[in-house]
């Protein structure tokens, strides 16, 4: 790829009931950041992207309400819908066609709707919506055929809600930290077996941007560049029957591509840290899995044998991941700006030694369905 | 300075989105809800190339794009591919008193899964590989609803 | 490597536009156009790199559009993703599109845009497009919106509704030439003048129809374009602004913004034009295709899109220079009067932007084509505008 | 490209949302809170003016979106206004905050209150456009002072000042 870096970012407190704010608010105050981190004006932005999600915020175009907080005014503007990992893979592209600049902006106010009744609406109206379906109980689903395929414990998925609930405590804008024990969580209130209370992300406001510059451009900003390595997305099957849940094929697919630009044969020894969309603590295990950072069905005894703590070999999530705290749409860009904090080497208490090359993912639909992943790093 | 915005009381409106929507299953799923609601019996659709028999049909089959112009008729049986028990379930979506299931069911016949609802099992009773037969509504209207549930094929592990 | 291309379209499909296709669920309707469009590139669906889809959410009802119609648009691993920018949202994924293959991260890319405006109450769901708080309680949609800007346009320029009823008149007439087309008529400014309210001065005849179709739109790199027998259509240039966050801002800038009309289309188009090189719209343009609501902006849009001078809409139609034939024919698909599938219909003025310009349009050809306007226009006054040509522009202009 | 006319119309099951909807609690912000209380309290619009471009506001926003500053100063405007552009609703359609049909017919207007660079979107008590054009002069009317909910509805009406 030629050469295309985040050249800022900015994130508020991810939080529930942010209810003194708009989500404009909360838009106004990520860009300011991403902004002021880049050493950046809105002056110095050629094109702006948005990011929401109509259902959620409950209005068509929901990304009309944020023209005025996200200083799109007299520039190109535009909007994707869904994870900000897509969105923000759309402004790499933008860059590349040859703008300089590209703020992309992404935000989420959970607290202001029914999350059943919103992810109910993903599913088909005709043969699936009725039966009352929602994230948690086809997570659940797709929980159960990944335990069953590889003799994954509730135990072992339970290992991730304990390390991430506990990475949050050294993440300033983490929502959640929690000090918990396995026992804890098997402890918690089932929702939709397997998965129990302390299996699943909260309910979160909040809102993110960043700021993506061609290699002219991040020479002149105010933080040292994080180079976009690679990028790959793809999307599997939508019908929960017409595929395996097992496995994420989306994944593999969007990974291959994503390592083929970033030059990256050997995933586990080349990838120093990996932010993952752990919506529910069963998807870190199955993504790490589908990130080809251990074999399928390994993702347990990695996790068991702490190679993936804040410590270990392979920190994954050290800033608590989504479970800690989950503005869904915001929650993939997320993963994105804590894989720049750490390349940087700005991310604070829960900074990870050395780290060189990191991967971020993100996903759309039931299931995991589509999947975008990121490979940031410090060189060009 | 006194700021105008400490203390402010912040309004939150109660609301709601409630648009009408009339989804047309078209001619596939026409055809397909008529079989549930008169005969009882599901159907598929076979693609010519891939040879998959889709349940729910398809027109086209999404992968090579050919026309699935057979139908095929399934069993009312099938194995549970995967499945969760729900406690608990939002009122307003919930057709079942919780707890209740759902699962991925591939009907004998057909090649791919599909989502329906789970009933009548025992605690602990809901297994991968188990065989579910559905039960279908007294009142049928063409619609998913038409099969009430899933459950347990009796004497069956 | 990846390096910034040139784009052009390479495969056009579309759906007839008809008032309802009950035949088809949405995902069916999508797939119609997308094989449509496969067949018209010579391609297998294993063939294309990426797709972008786009929808109104609570239009149809449907979340997540991207991944629920994966059937019916091909992405069956494959990258897709959603854009969506209200009635630009057509319009949008054609950028976006265009955007994926010019980046030189893809070689091929299929636009879809879609609509099943049978299966909802169209005012309804495009009034949640609006603030809950400002605009819902006293906001009846696109129609009285449209209304306010017709009502300030004929009072600032003694504009009549005999003037917008031509429009009206002039894209259905246009549409008899499109067997596509959904309202094909051969109407007088009488019949439209007799048409009732709907919302004053917003005639039934001034507005578009409610409709249901599909479109797709196939973008190829530099490299890859001679793949296909069809002549490339070339992206000449696109552009795009949104000026404004509150529904009444579109109306302040009469008066607040010094010397603006229609301030996004107006700086969208001084952009586009410059990168394309216009300086005499009517003059430089074979055809336009142009996202025309309502019959008043088949007048103002003119104006703001530089074919003429402020207030000048009326006698700028009136001359026949946008009739099939004129200097600059405007619509010859019959256009958003005709048939408005909203998520489909700024695609819609994409493809058929593509097909003048590869003289491949049929009974609607216009003579010669060889430079096209096509624009979008949506969310509070969001302006889309691409520019194809049969020739290959000189360079990648971002 | 041959034209394939969609299959013949016959029956086809439809599938309706019937009661389905999305409840939500979408918060007014400080701003907007700020404006509709005092609305609800006190019968008194605020403006608020961006700093750089001298621009008044109405209602209450966070962003001057052309000049991107955050915005502080509330200054007064007034319940009268002129009217910038109307309209005369009078087709029928499904309010989505209700799924009922929404009263016709309605005048509705942008009005540009004494004092606001922007327009506030509201009823005018006229149906007859004949009777209304732009630059009438026209007067907020409130809602009773028990009946004042915190709502842009707490102004009924504009009424034209004839």
């Amino acid at each position: 790829m030629d050469p295309v870096a985040v050249v800022g970012v900015g994130m508020t407190d991810i939080r529930r009931d942010r209810v003194e704010d708009t989500y404009a608010d909360l838009v106004y105050e990520a860009c300011q950041k991403a902004l002021d981190d880049a050493g950046m004006t809105a002056a110095d932005i050629d094109v702006v992207l948005t990011s929401s999600n109509d259902f959620f915020d409950g209005r068509t175009i929901s990304s009309m309400a944020v023209m005025d907080a996200c200083g799109s005014y007299d520039k190109n503007v535009s909007t994707v819908e869904g994870d900000g990992t897509f969105g923000a893979a759309h402004a790499v592209m933008r860059v590349l066609a040859g703008w300089g600049t590209c703020l992309f902006c992404v935000h989420h106010k959970g607290s202001e709707s029914v999350m059943p009744l919103i992810t109910n609406a993903m599913f088909d109206p005709i043969y699936e919506r009725f039966l009352g379906i929602e994230s948690i109980a086809s997570s659940a689903l797709q929980a159960r055929a990944y335990m069953d395929a590889f003799g994954v414990t509730e135990e072992d998925c339970a290992r991730v809600s304990v390390k991430n609930h506990g990475n949050a405590f050294k993440n300033p804008v983490a929502q959640l930290p929690l000090e918990i024990t396995v026992e804890d969580v098997m402890a918690s209130d089932y929702i939709a077996e397997p998965l129990k209370l302390l299996d699943c992300s909260p309910i979160s406001d909040g809102a993110s941007a960043v700021v993506i510059a061609n290699q002219e451009r991040a020479k002149g900003a105010a933080r040292k560049p994080v180079w976009v390595k690679g990028i790959g997305y793809n999307c599997d099957a939508f019908h929960l029957g017409d595929r395996d849940l097992s496995k994420s094929d989306a994944l593999v697919a969007a990974a291959k591509k994503a390592y083929k630009d970033a030059d990256i044969n050997d995933p586990p020894g080349q990838i120093d840290l990996a932010e993952v969309s752990d919506a529910f603590s069963y998807m870190e295990l199955m993504w790490l899995e589908g990130l080809g950072l251990c074999r399928a069905g390994e993702g347990a005894a990695l996790t068991a044998s702490a190679k993936t703590a804040l410590e270990g070999a392979l920190p994954v999530n050290a800033s608590g991941g989504c479970i800690s705290g989950n503005p869904v749409l915001v929650s993939g860009l997320n993963r994105i700006i804590e894989c720049v904090l750490q390349v940087r080497g700005d991310a604070g208490a829960h900074q990870v030694a050395g780290v060189k090359t990191a991967v971020a993912q993100g996903f759309n639909g039931p299931c995991g369905q589509s999947q975008c992943v990121w490979v940031l790093g410090g060189d060009a | 300075m006194e700021d105008w915005r400490d203390g402010q009381e912040i309004l939150v409106m109660d609301g709601r989105i409630k648009v009408p929507y009339n989804w047309s299953a078209g001619e596939t799923g026409t055809r397909y809800l008529e079989s549930l609601r008169d005969d009882k019996r599901f159907l598929g659709t076979r693609c010519p190339t891939c040879e998959i028999v889709y349940h729910i049909p398809r027109m086209h089959c999404p992968d090579c794009f050919e026309e699935c112009a057979e139908w095929v008729e399934l069993g009312s049986e099938g194995t549970l591919v995967t499945y969760t028990v729900v406690r608990k379930a939002h009122p307003q979506l919930s057709p079942l008193e919780t707890p209740f299931g759902y699962g991925v069911i591939k009907l004998d016949g057909a090649t791919t899964g599909f989502l329906h609802l789970l009933s009548e099992f025992d605690d602990g009773g809901l297994a991968s590989g188990a065989r579910v037969e559905a039960v279908f509504a007294e009142e049928r209207t063409g619609s998913i609803m038409d099969v009430a549930y899933f459950r347990p094929v009796k004497g069956v592990v | 490597m990846m390096a910034a291309t040139r784009v052009g379209v390479v495969g056009v499909g579309m759906t007839v536009q008809r008032s309802t296709r009950r035949d088809v669920t949405g995902i069916e309707l999508i797939n119609e156009a997308v094989r449509a469009a496969l067949a018209d590139a010579g391609i297998k669906r294993k063939d294309i790199d990426a797709i972008v889809i786009g929808n109104m959410d609570h239009f149809e009802g449907i979340n997540y559009v991207d991944t629920w119609s994966v059937d019916g648009s091909g992405a069956l691993g494959k990258p897709i993703m959603k854009m969506t920018t209200g009635g630009t949202t057509g319009s949008t994924v054609a950028m976006g599109a265009y955007y994926h293959v010019a980046s030189g991260m893809f070689d091929r890319v299929l636009a879809i845009g879609w609509e099943k405006n049978s299966e909802s109450d169209t005012t309804g769901a495009i009034i949640t497009a609006f603030d809950p708080f400002w605009d819902r309680p006293t906001f009846a949609g696109a129609v009285a919106g449209l209304a306010l800007e017709a009502t300030l346009y004929m009072n600032e320029t003694g504009a009549t509704e005999e003037d917008a009823a031509y429009i009206a008149v002039r894209d259905r007439r246009h549409a008899l030439n499109n067997p596509y087309a959904h309202l094909r008529m051969d109407a007088k400014v009488e019949d439209i003048m007799a048409t009732p309210y709907l919302s004053w001065p917003i005639k039934l005849g001034d507005m578009c129809p409610r409709t249901d179709g599909a479109c797709a739109v196939l973008f190829a790199s530099e490299g890859a374009v001679d793949e296909f027998p069809n002549p490339p259509a070339w992206v000449h240039g696109v552009a795009d602004r949104h000026l404004w966050a509150y529904t009444s801002d579109p109306y302040v800038n009469q008066k607040v913004v010094g010397g603006t009309w229609f301030p996004a289309m107006e700086r969208a188009t001084a952009e586009l034009y410059e990168k394309v090189g216009i300086t005499d719209a009517l003059k430089q343009f074979d055809v336009a295709e142009l996202y025309l609501p309502y019959s008043f902006a088949g007048l103002r849009y003119m104006e703001s899109l530089g074919f003429c001078e402020r207030g000048g809409g009326p006698a700028l139609v009136h001359s026949g220079a946008t009739d099939m034939g004129g200097e600059c024919p405007v619509n010859p698909s019959g256009g958003v009067m005709s048939s408005n599938a909203i998520g489909a219909t700024g695609l819609l003025r994409v493809a058929e932007a593509a097909l003048q310009v590869q003289s491949r349009a049929g009974d609607r050809q216009v003579p010669g084509a060889a430079l096209a306007l096509a624009t979008g226009f949506g969310g509070c006054y969001w302006s889309d505008e691409l520019v194809l040509g049969k020739e290959k522009p000189d360079k990648v202009r971002g | 490209m041959a034209v394939a006319e969609p299959a013949p119309k016959k029956h086809y099951i439809v599938v309706e949302s019937g009661d389905l909807e999305q409840p939500f609690r979408w918060s007014a912000g400080t701003y907007g809170s700020k404006f509709l209380t005092e609305i609800r309290d006190n019968k008194k619009i605020w403006g608020i003016k961006c700093p750089s471009c001298g621009r008044v506001y109405v209602p209450l926003r966070s962003v001057c979106g052309p000049c991107y500053v955050k915005l502080d100063e509330l200054v007064p405007v007034s319940d009268e206004g002129s009217v910038v552009t109307f309209s005369v609703v009078s087709f029928g359609f499904v309010d989505p905050s209700t799924g009922q049909q929404r009263p016709v017919p309605y005048g509705y207007a942008a009005i540009a209150l004494d004092g606001a660079d922007s327009y506030l979107l509201h009823f005018i008590d006229e149906t007859d456009p004949a009777k209304i054009k732009p630059g009438d002069r026209v007067k907020a009317v409130f809602e009773d002072d028990d009946k004042r909910t915190g709502s842009l509805l707490d102004i009924k009406y504009f009424e034209l000042q004839r």
